[in-house]
Order: structure tokens, then C-alpha cells, then sequence
């Protein structure tokens, strides 16, 4: 189902390889050990994971700047971990501890962080879209050299949102990224029954927006294929659109009972699984040893531990202080 | 066809919905049910689990995310001749589909000097109370509720949610059918036989002498609890269900506060322009003279919904306001 | 700025030209007597005049049958006139008489006949493209070989419902006729100020429809290219998008003081007068003559002018009944 | 940088508009103003005409057809540090936003636990009167005074035409202003010097001790001659300009009625579940035993706007109603 990717990886070193790596698992603990903290009802609300898809999230927000932007999805744990925002913060949120990043109000779907310029946390699919355009917009006033990614599911690529977005993306030439992550469901419709155009690319394309299509189970091609992308943004040619074919290897969200696909399916995606495809890769070339996974591995999930940890221990926010934040606190408050 | 139901049974109302739709759909061919994930997802909340292998892709027809496109497209097969029950899963959603419901489906047959009736059925999931946070939690029903040219159903029971949506399907023109989320696993006696019931009436649910808890959808639990409550501490409350926010059966919720002299208003969104003020403000206008003390409300504060579980309930009507209130009201020095 | 149509002509006799042209020329009489009676105060609230786009509803409406469905904008008196509704009835409309085709309710933007399938008159700007595709879809569940053809501006290409309702047609294949009538302009907005592809058939085309680009300034051509997409339609294969290329040669309103374009580029457009152009056509090849030519008008001007007549003595729906029609009268009232 | 102006003098309340966007403009480099055709059209309702020519197209900047596409690109341009004027025509369209205002802007900051605030000020036309037809004749100013988070302010004067613009701006959160289009050839005083006008008290614009008309927007003066009329009656009327619906300063119209025991609403909107209920419930709630008759509520007709004037003016608030409305409470029987 996935096309092989657009751009050529580039040879990496050991050091950016275990980067990498360490980055992508980080993700899959995080997610795993969410899993379980919802069975034992630590975690409530809407879960929905993103194991599968860690190559997205790592190769694209590891080709930003610190000073770039990300929007995120309700499924946004990976892009908020690599952008930066501590598990510890990410946990509590999700906890729903005054700790977290968005001081318990967010949860799962809602994480966010002013100070690394990580705005969320949408669950109105598509929604985030527009505020991508605008954010990208508010740079080019301003003149500022940043780039805006905004992270949309296939799904969303049906909404009105997208296509005005898309055609104002143009229109205004803003430095703007767009990352697909098509994962070939929305929900339990399959891509072909929800867009009559499945190469999503095609539809940014038809706004005159640069667009490809990349291995989303490929953290290299990932990488290098965003580093291609972000190099034209800032190069003042305006958007991109990324298609990333990847695939979630988990239910939509912890009340999908998967009606809707075969497990073989899911099985023969697994094979192409990012993580094991990294690991294949750097050991084959000698960049990788078992112990060295074993070490990374164990960095990744002491590190979720402790985000446990910080979570249990963490705080609620005082109910006398459900009514702060409706308005600002200081007139002269600014982002 | 299956033969109507019988005798009560306990249910889900999730059941309920469910045997409605399963019977809607074979008594009527131009009935269909279309809306995201209704089909081989079975359903958000699991309504329309299994019609997809009845009916068929045609009739339990996924969408892509698109809530004015399909909103829309509802309007036009109901142009059209058809009898599209539309799931729009929730009414956070709905907000894209807004100026459909609004400016076409609501608007069509009046503007039209009455040539094009929209026989089009609306159902939407409404509520917060499973931590959703602020984007899945809205009840803005009276939004809907404001519009001349809908109707609003808002069935708290399992026998509403088994009747009311054949009613819906009859009724010639838009009808909007909200659903509390809270509701869905709720078990209750089913009683009705498949035939559709009124929309006319509000219910009086449960009779009383010293004070009206006027509410509708998953706060009618609330307030028979709260009702059993105050009888503890001596106060008779009746308990009055709407059922419908428009049209707004003012007549029983008017004649009950007649009686007791005194209301509780419990709204499930926010306070400031709700349902609520309707109610109260109908009250001041028929009833002003037949009041024994001033009216209140409890409802949801106002502020965008907070994921953790405490800060939630804190935000949602509870009980011990309702009792709190109208004993406020009844004996306000005790 | 406008293309060769995308098909060759048919041949015509006298009797279809002269049809045509009377078509044209009724719709452009009773525009040019609605400004009048604009100016004079008759006709009141928003007027937008068709004058210059005459051969796109006139051929494409020429192309369908009367048991067809036909929806359009606000700027729809002319589709309105070629569907069958009488001059009587819309101008009584639009002087807000009860004998209006909307019992004075809707006015120049909401003009409806159930009797001729005329849906309105929708003055929200790509609203009445997804009712398009569900009229379309009642049709094709229903076994019933009928076409609906929905008009659209250029304006409402940027409109999320555009998109919605592309991809539903395509994925449902729904037998929907889509007219775009690009006049280059969404009120002062010129088209590469809006679109970030102005060649908006690609659009429809990037969901895999079908679509042209027609030069809409022709009624012959409107009506062949209309003619072979009904076919098609017809023989089951979905639906069609047609990019008329059109103009219009009054302000937008009778609001707009048109100071967005130049006066040179109107007479540019003028001189590809649909009813010029088609005239000299039909006197070039004879078929039309001088007195045939003033004959044709007269008879559009009398029909007018009846019209207003009519509508001047028409009466004022009495004021109690405000309030029917906010619900149906009988409930078994059926469409 | 213009000098403050600093007499009075006669303008409309488009030009009060006019000059308060131009000193925004060169004022604050971030602000910038973007919508339909508010650049080489001149605006919908010539508010911003001739703006594009001093200013270009980068901040006067003309959007394409997608209201949910310029308001939330506005929402990015606002959190991205800018402090974008988005014009929304009407009220009409900004259905098709509701989504962006509703679960974006007016919540972002507390779902974020403080951290991004939307400092957007949304522009949009309102109301009826002008035979516009079912479409664009909506006043639905009450739904944005529903929503936690906005500030809704309705300029019915040519000085808050003028001042609430900058102060919409200073704010650190997202405000809605609604112009009422009946408005903008509507001449008046302007006082204001340019600076910011206060938008947290409503204004009584005529202090009377009989009966308080409250109101807010194109009504205010409705309710002007409406006083003046019922002078001639004898009876004594207060006017009360709310100015801003959210916040409500509950305050103001309360005190007036404590004063006058008496009060008649008038709403531009639909009745059932309106602005009108909202103010009247509170009067309920915190005015009780000042009331010496039943509230009274002016609104519009509960039906899509129709065309024709005389259904058109039927439907709409007229000042005889509220004379009408004020005289049955003053004087019952008279
Ligand atoms: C506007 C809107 N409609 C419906 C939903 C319910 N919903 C949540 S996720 C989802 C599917 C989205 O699929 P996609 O964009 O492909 O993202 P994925 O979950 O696959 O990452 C739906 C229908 C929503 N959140 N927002
Ligand atoms: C949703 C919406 N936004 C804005 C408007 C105001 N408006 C009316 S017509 C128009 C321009 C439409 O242009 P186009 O679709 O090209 O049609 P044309 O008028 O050229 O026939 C605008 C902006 C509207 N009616 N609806
Ligand atoms: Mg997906
Ligand atoms: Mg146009």
C-alpha cells in the first residue's frame, strides 16, 4: 500500500541513528504504558495512540528548528514529546494533575506548551488547520524565519477546513508545513470509502502547493524528506504538503472494537513496523549492537517510569480555580 | 417486519435506539441512516452496531468527515423524497454543519411560501461527564432549540429514545434529536410498542406539592434523585421531564409551578442565555403572580469544559445543588 | 481571458436559434426592467442582475429536462425563467406580491417553484452545493433517471462545502450536474485573488469528476457541452463539472460602486455579448433577420412588461399569516 | 500618528468605524484587517473603504469565500503575536466559523491552562430591516454571548462605533463586535477622542422612574422614541444600553429596575431562548421583590425573516410594542 519513498535517505552515524531510535521509542513506551494506566483507569476520556506512526512525528519535528511551530491532532502525545514538552508534563496531563502541561484541563487530546511553541492539541478534525495557515501568516508579517507544522490525519483531508486552508496556504505563499499522516482510516472508514482521490498529495497539489508522498514507516526518508520541505520554506517559496503512508498499529481510541479491518491487516503492517525498520537498518550496517538497543530501550522506558512517577505524585488544580483562564489575567498578557 | 413489541423489558437505551432505527428502517424504504463511522464502525456509541450487515451500504451509508457536505446532502435527499436520519455523532461536531441546519433546512419551507418541507432527521450525541475536555463536551441544544422551523427532541428515557424517533421520521419537517452521551449504557423499562409516541407533552415524572425541578435529557436523573432527597428532608418535589425544547410544551411546566409556586431550573449547558433563562422567563411571564419566591437555576459553569474528572464534575449540575436550591427556595431560613 | 469551448457547435436550424435567442433576450429584458424598478424603489433589498452570463442558464437549462432538478444562487432570475417559472410569478416576487413563486417571501435571492423542480435561490454562498448532491443521491436511491444540475459562482469554489460536496458526488457517483459560472469576480474579488487555481474545472477534476471549460459567453457551445455531460450522466457514469467562462457587465449589486475593475475591461466583454454573439451567428448564416431579430424582443419586452403589470396589481400577503409556514401545515405534506 | 481629535463633531457611524480602523492601523504595527472584499471592494458596507490604498494589501487583506479558513488562519495570526481585525460580513455567514469562535478561540486559553491567549477582534454585521430576505437578515448576537471566553460588544452609538474598536484590540482575548447593519448611515455626536471606551457598564441613556426599557444596538433608539411616546402617556421611562452582552454587566439594568419595578426587554433576536430571557432571569434572580409586574419582552417574530417589508417590519421590534409593553405594566387597565 506504501509507495517507496520520494527522496533517496541520506547515510547517517551511529550517534543520529541512536537519536533517532532512542526518539521513536520513547514515543512507543509512552504509549504502551498509557495503554495500560487507561485499562487501569489512570488515564480517562479519549486515548488514542499513535504506535506505528512514531516515524512521523520524530523524522519531521527532528528536521524543525526549536523556534518552529507544531499543531498537533487529538492523537499528538509523539509530537508533543518531540517537541520538546517533558513525559513528566505529558503524563501529569494526561493524569489530569495541575503538574501537567495543560495544568490537567487538556488530557490526552489537549496537551500544550507555550514555551515550546507547541499549540496543541486539536480534536475537532481539521480544526487545527486554519490556525496553522494563520500562525505561518503571523511570521511572514512579521518577518520572521519560522516555519509552522501542522499535523492532520486522512481523515481531516475531507473537511472544508482543509481545502480553505489549502487554497489560503497558497494564495498567500506562507511558510507553512503541511504533514499528512495517512493512516488509512478515519476512524473505521478506510481511506478509499471516505476520499474519492486517496493519493492525498495529489488534493495540496491541486492548490498549487508543492506536495509529496513518503514512507511514513521510514524515519530516514521521514527526515529527509521534511529537511527537502523545510529547506524550500525557508527559502521564502512558500508551503509544503507532506503525505506520510504510515498505519496505526493500536484501535482508533480505547473504545474501538476494530470491526472494521482484518487482523492480518494489522499483522502485515507490523513487518514494516519504524521501529524495527531503524534497528534493521543501523545494525545491518554495523551502527548498532543488541546491548545498545537493550540501553536505549531501558533510557526510554525509565524516563516513562518516572513520568509515572511524577504523575502519581503530582497535584490537583484547586476547584476554586475552575474559573481562571476563561478571560486573561493581566491585560497585557501576549504570546 | 417484526411484530410490534409486546410486553417491558429492561433495555439500554442505546438498545432502544437501536430497535428504533432497525424498524424504522424495514417499515420504510425510503428511511436511511448516514453519518461518520455509522456503518462498519457501528456507530461512535454503538447505535447502528450491525444494521450495515441488515441494510446494506446504501442505507447505513459512512461519510467521510464532512458535516456540512452530509448535512447538506441529508437536506437534499429529504428534497428529494427520501427519509434521511442524518448521525452527526456529537453537537461539538455540528457546529460545521450550523448554517445548514439554520439557513436551509429550518428556513426552506417558510421562505418558500411553503412549497419545500425538509423532512430530515438529525440525531446528535450531546454532554460532557466522561472527561472529554472542552472541544467533545458542549450541550447546545438550546441552540438549536432558538431556531423557528426545528424541532428539538431531547428523550432522557428509553421509551422516548425507542419512540420518538419514528415520531421524528413522521414529522414533515427538520427535527432534531439530541442525545445525552451519559445516557447510552442507562438501563430502563421499555414500555412502549414500537409505535411512536408524542412530542407534544412534557412529562410530570414524578408529582409534588412544594416545588418544580423543571429539567430535560440525563439532568431528569439528577433531579429524581434530588427529589428523593428533599423528601427526606420534607419537601414534596415534582419533577417535570420537557422532552422537547421546541416546540416548548410551556402549558405543563407552567401549570406544575401554579401549583408548587416555586421552581428549580436545572440546564445542562451553560447558564447565560440557556434554556434555562427560557424557562425562567416563561415562568415571570404566566406564571409571575403564582410565584412564592424567586426561581433558580443550576447549570453548568461557564467555562470551556476541564479534562480532570473533579474540575468536570464541578462545572456539571449535581444533586446537592438541585436540593440545595430548592430548599433555598421552599425554606430558605432552615 | 476566455478559452475556445472545449466541444465544436452543432449545426442549428432557424427555429432552435430563434428559441435561444428569445431565451436570452427575455431573461435580459426582465433584468434590465428589474434595475429599473430597483431604481425606482419597486424592488427592494439585495438585487444582482445575470446580464452578460445569459447563455449559461439558457443553454444549460435548454439541455435538461423538465422533470430535472435545478438549483441556484442569488443571482438566479434567469435560471429561474428557464425553468419554466412564469415572468409573472417572479416578478410578482420580487416586488414582495403575495402571487409571487414565493408568496413575496423570499425575493430576488429566493425564488422557488416545487411545481417546476426549481430548488431556489440560496443566498449563503456554497450552501446549495451539498442539497445538490443530495437531491442527486435521492434520485439515484431511488431508482429515478433524473439529473440535478446545481449553479455555483466562482466565489464559492473557496468555500469548504465546494470540496465536501465534491468528494461525496465522486465517491457516491451521484448523477449531479455541477455549473460553475466563473465571471471572473466574487464581488470585488478577481479570481487569482481568491483562487489559488483559477482554472476551477481542475478542481472538480482533482476528485476525479469529469470536467470542462466552456466558454460560457456562447450559447451553442454551453448547450453542446451540457448536452454530451447530461448524457453521460444519464448513462450512469456520476457526475459532471462544467467551468463556464462568463461575465458580468453590471456591478455586483446595485450596491457596488465597481471600484474594483476597470470600465475598459467590461467593454472588452461586452463585445462577446452572448445575444450579440449569437445573433451574428444567426445572421451570418441567414437564419435570422433584421424584423425576426426585433420581433423576438418585442415579444420578450411584451412578456416583461405583463409581467410588471401583473406584479403591480398583485396584493400583499396579509400580515397573520407571518407566522405559517414556519412549520407544514398538513404532516403527511410530502416532496 | 494623527493627533486625538478633540471636539465633537457629526459623523456616521460607518465613518466612526472608518476612523477608529485607521488609527488602529497606524497606531499598532501587528494590527491588520482581513475579510471579503474589505480591501479594492471597500468593504460590504464601505466601512473600510479607501483603507487598502493607505495601508496595501498586506493588512488590508482581501480573503476568498471561507470563513472558516480566514477566522481560524486569524486565530494563528493572534497567537503568531499579530492582532488581527477579521470581518465577517454578517452574522449570516459566520455560521460557517462557529467551529474556530466556539472550540478554538473562546477556549483555547483555559484548555490551555492559561497559556495561549486569542487576542482576535471579529467584526460582523447583524440584524434585519433592510428586506434582505431569510438568509441575511439573522440576529443571532446571543449565541456569542452564550460562549465563555469571547467578549461580545454592540456599538449602538457613533462614539462606541468609534471607541470599541481600540479597546477590542487592547483586549488580551478574543472580542466579538456586532454592528448592527441598520446602523451605518445612521449620523450621531462623536465625544470620543479616539482613545478606548470602557465596554464593562451599560449605559442609561435616559433616567427615568417608571419603567426601564433595556436594550442594546439598533433597539436603543427604538427605545428613545419609545420613552419619548410614553411621556406623552405620563409615564416616566429609563433607557438602558447594555452595550456589551458578554460580560453582561448585570449591575447596571438591575439597578434601574430596583428603581423602577418595572421592565420591558427588547431584543433584536428570536424570542424563545434569546438574550431577552437572560436579562429577564437575572432580574428574576437578583431583583425578585423589586418587581412590581411581570417582565415584559419585545423580540422578533419567531420566523425566518420574509422579504416583503410590511411581513419584514411585521416581525421586527417597533416602538409601539414597547410603549405598549411598558404602558400594560405601568397602567394595566388603562
Ligand atoms: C469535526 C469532527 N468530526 C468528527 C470527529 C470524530 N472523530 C474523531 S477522530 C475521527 C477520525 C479522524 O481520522 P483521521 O483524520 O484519519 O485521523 P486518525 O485518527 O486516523 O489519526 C473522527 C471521525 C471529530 N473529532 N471532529
Ligand atoms: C457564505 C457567504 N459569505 C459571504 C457572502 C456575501 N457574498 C454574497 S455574493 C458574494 C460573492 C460571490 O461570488 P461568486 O460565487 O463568484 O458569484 P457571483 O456573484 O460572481 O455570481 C459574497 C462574498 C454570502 N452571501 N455567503
Ligand atoms: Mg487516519
Ligand atoms: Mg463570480
Amino acid at each position: 500500500m506504501s509507495d517507496k519513498p520520494a527522496v533517496r535517505m541520506e547515510k547517517i552515524d551511529r550517534e543520529r541513528g541512536h537519536h533517532l531510535l532512542h526518539q521513536m521509542l520513547r514515543i512507543r513506551r509512552m504509549e504502551e504504558r498509557c495503554a495500560d494506566l487507561y485499562a487501569q483507569t489512570k488515564i480517562r476520556g479519549f486515548l488514542h495512540l499513535y504506535i506505528g506512526e512514531e516515524a512521523v512525528a520524530v523524522g519531521v519535528i527532528d528536521a524543525l528548528d526549536d523556534d518552529d511551530a507544531v499543531l498537533g491532532t487529538y492523537r499528538e502525545h509523539g509530537h508533543a514529546l518531540m517537541k520538546g514538552l517533558s513525559a513528566k508534563e505529558i503524563m501529569a496531563e494526561m493524569y489530569g494533575k495541575v503538574e501537567g502541561c495543560s495544568r490537567g484541563r487538556g488530557g490526552s487530546m489537549h496537551l500544550f506548551s507555550k514555551e515550546r511553541r507547541f499549540f496543541g492539541g486539536h480534536a475537532i478534525v481539521g480544526a487545527g488547520i486554519p490556525p496553522t495557515v494563520g500562525l505561518a501568516l503571523a511570521d511572514k508579517m512579521q518577518g520572521r524565519d519560522r516555519v509552522t507544522a501542522g499535523f492532520m490525519g486522512d481523515g481531516s483531508v475531507a473537511e472544508g477546513e482543509f481545502h480553505e486552508s489549502m487554497n489560503l496556504a497558497a494564495l498567500w505563499k506562507v511558510p507553512a508545513l503541511f504533514c499528512c499522516e495517512n493512516n488509512f482510516y478515519a476512524m473505521g472508514t478506510a481511506l478509499d470509502r471516505h476520499q474519492s482521490q486517496p493519493d492525498l498529495h495529489l488534493k495540496a497539489a491541486s492548490y498549487g502547493i508543492p506536495s509529496m508522498q513518503v514512507d511514513g514507516m521510514d524515519v530516514l526518508a521521514v527526515n529527509h524528506a521534511t529537511r527537502r520541505a523545510v529547506e524550500a520554506i525557508r527559502n521564502g517559496e512558500g508551503p509544503y504538503f507532506i503525505e506520510f503512508l504510515t498505519y496505526r498499529f493500536r484501535a482508533h481510541s480505547m473504545f474501538d472494537p476494530e470491526l472494521y479491518r482484518d487482523k492480518s491487516e494489522v499483522e502485515k503492517w507490523k513487518e514494516r513496523d519504524p521501529i524495527k525498520n531503524l534497528s534493521t537498518y543501523l545494525r545491518k550496517r554495523d551502527l548498532l549492537t543488541d546491548d545498545e538497543y537493550d540501553e536505549l530501550d531501558k533510557r526510554a522506558r525509565d524516563e516513562i517510569e518516572e513520568a509515572v512517577k511524577f504523575a502519581e505524585e503530582g497535584n490537583w488544580e484547586p476547584v476554586e480555580e475552575l474559573e481562571r483562564f476563561v478571560y486573561s489575567e493581566r491585560p497585557d498578557q501576549e504570546s | 417486519m417484526t411484530p410490534p413489541e409486546q410486553s417491558s423489558k429492561t433495555v439500554t437505551y442505546r438498545e432502544a435506539l437501536r430497535e428504533a432505527h432497525k424498524e424504522a428502517l424495514q417499515r420504510d424504504d425510503r428511511v436511511f441512516l448516514m453519518g461518520e463511522d455509522v456503518g462498519y464502525y457501528g456507530g461512535t456509541f454503538a447505535v447502528s452496531k450491525g444494521l450495515i450487515e441488515e441494510f446494506g451500504e446504501e442505507r447505513i451509508r459512512d461519510t467521510p468527515l464532512s458535516e456540512s457536505g452530509f448535512v447538506g446532502a441529508g437536506i437534499g435527499t429529504a428534497l428529494g423524497g427520501m427519509r434521511p436520519i442524518i448521525e452527526v455523532m456529537t453537537v461539538n461536531f455540528s457546529m460545521l454543519a450550523m448554517d445548514q441546519v439554520l439557513n436551509t433546512a429550518a428556513t426552506l419551507l417558510h421562505m418558500s411560501g411553503g412549497q419545500f418541507n425538509v423532512p430530515i432527521v438529525i440525531r446528535m450525541a450531546t454532554g460532557a461527564g466522561r472527561q472529554l475536555g472542552a472541544q467533545h463536551s458542549l450541550s447546545l441544544e438550546n441552540w438549536y432549540a432558538h431556531i423557528p422551523g426545528l424541532k428539538v427532541v431531547t428523550p432522557a428515557t428509553v421509551d422516548d429514545a425507542r419512540g420518538m424517533l419514528w415520531t421524528a421520521l413522521e414529522d414533515p419537517d427538520p427535527v432534531v434529536i439530541v442525545e445525552h452521551a451519559g445516557l447510552y449504557n442507562r438501563e430502563g423499562e421499555l414500555t412502549v410498542d414500537g409505535e411512536s409516541v408524542d412530542i407534544d407533552r412534557a412529562r410530570v415524572h414524578r408529582s409534588g406539592e412544594d416545588v418544580s425541578l423543571i429539567t430535560y435529557g440525563i439532568n431528569l436523573f439528577k433531579c429524581l434523585d434530588a427529589a428523593d432527597a428533599l423528601k427526606e428532608r420534607g419537601i414534596d418535589a415534582e419533577v417535570v421531564d420537557l422532552r422537547a425544547l421546541r416546540p416548548l410544551d410551556r402549558e405543563t411546566f407552567v401549570d406544575s409551578v401554579r401549583k408548587t409556586g416555586r421552581a428549580v431550573i436545572v440546564d445542562d449547558g451553560w447558564k447565560t442565555g440557556g434554556i434555562g433563562a427560557e424557562l425562567g422567563m416563561t415562568l415571570v411571564e404566566e406564571a409571575f403572580y403564582s410565584l412564592d419566591a424567586p426561581i433558580a437555576r443550576v447549570c453548568r459553569a461557564e467555562v470551556p469544559m476541564p479534562y480532570a474528572a473533579h474540575m468536570e464534575q464541578a462545572a456539571l449540575p449535581q444533586v446537592e445543588q438541585i436540593v440545595d436550591s430548592a430548599q433555598m427556595l421552599v425554606k430558605p431560613n432552615v
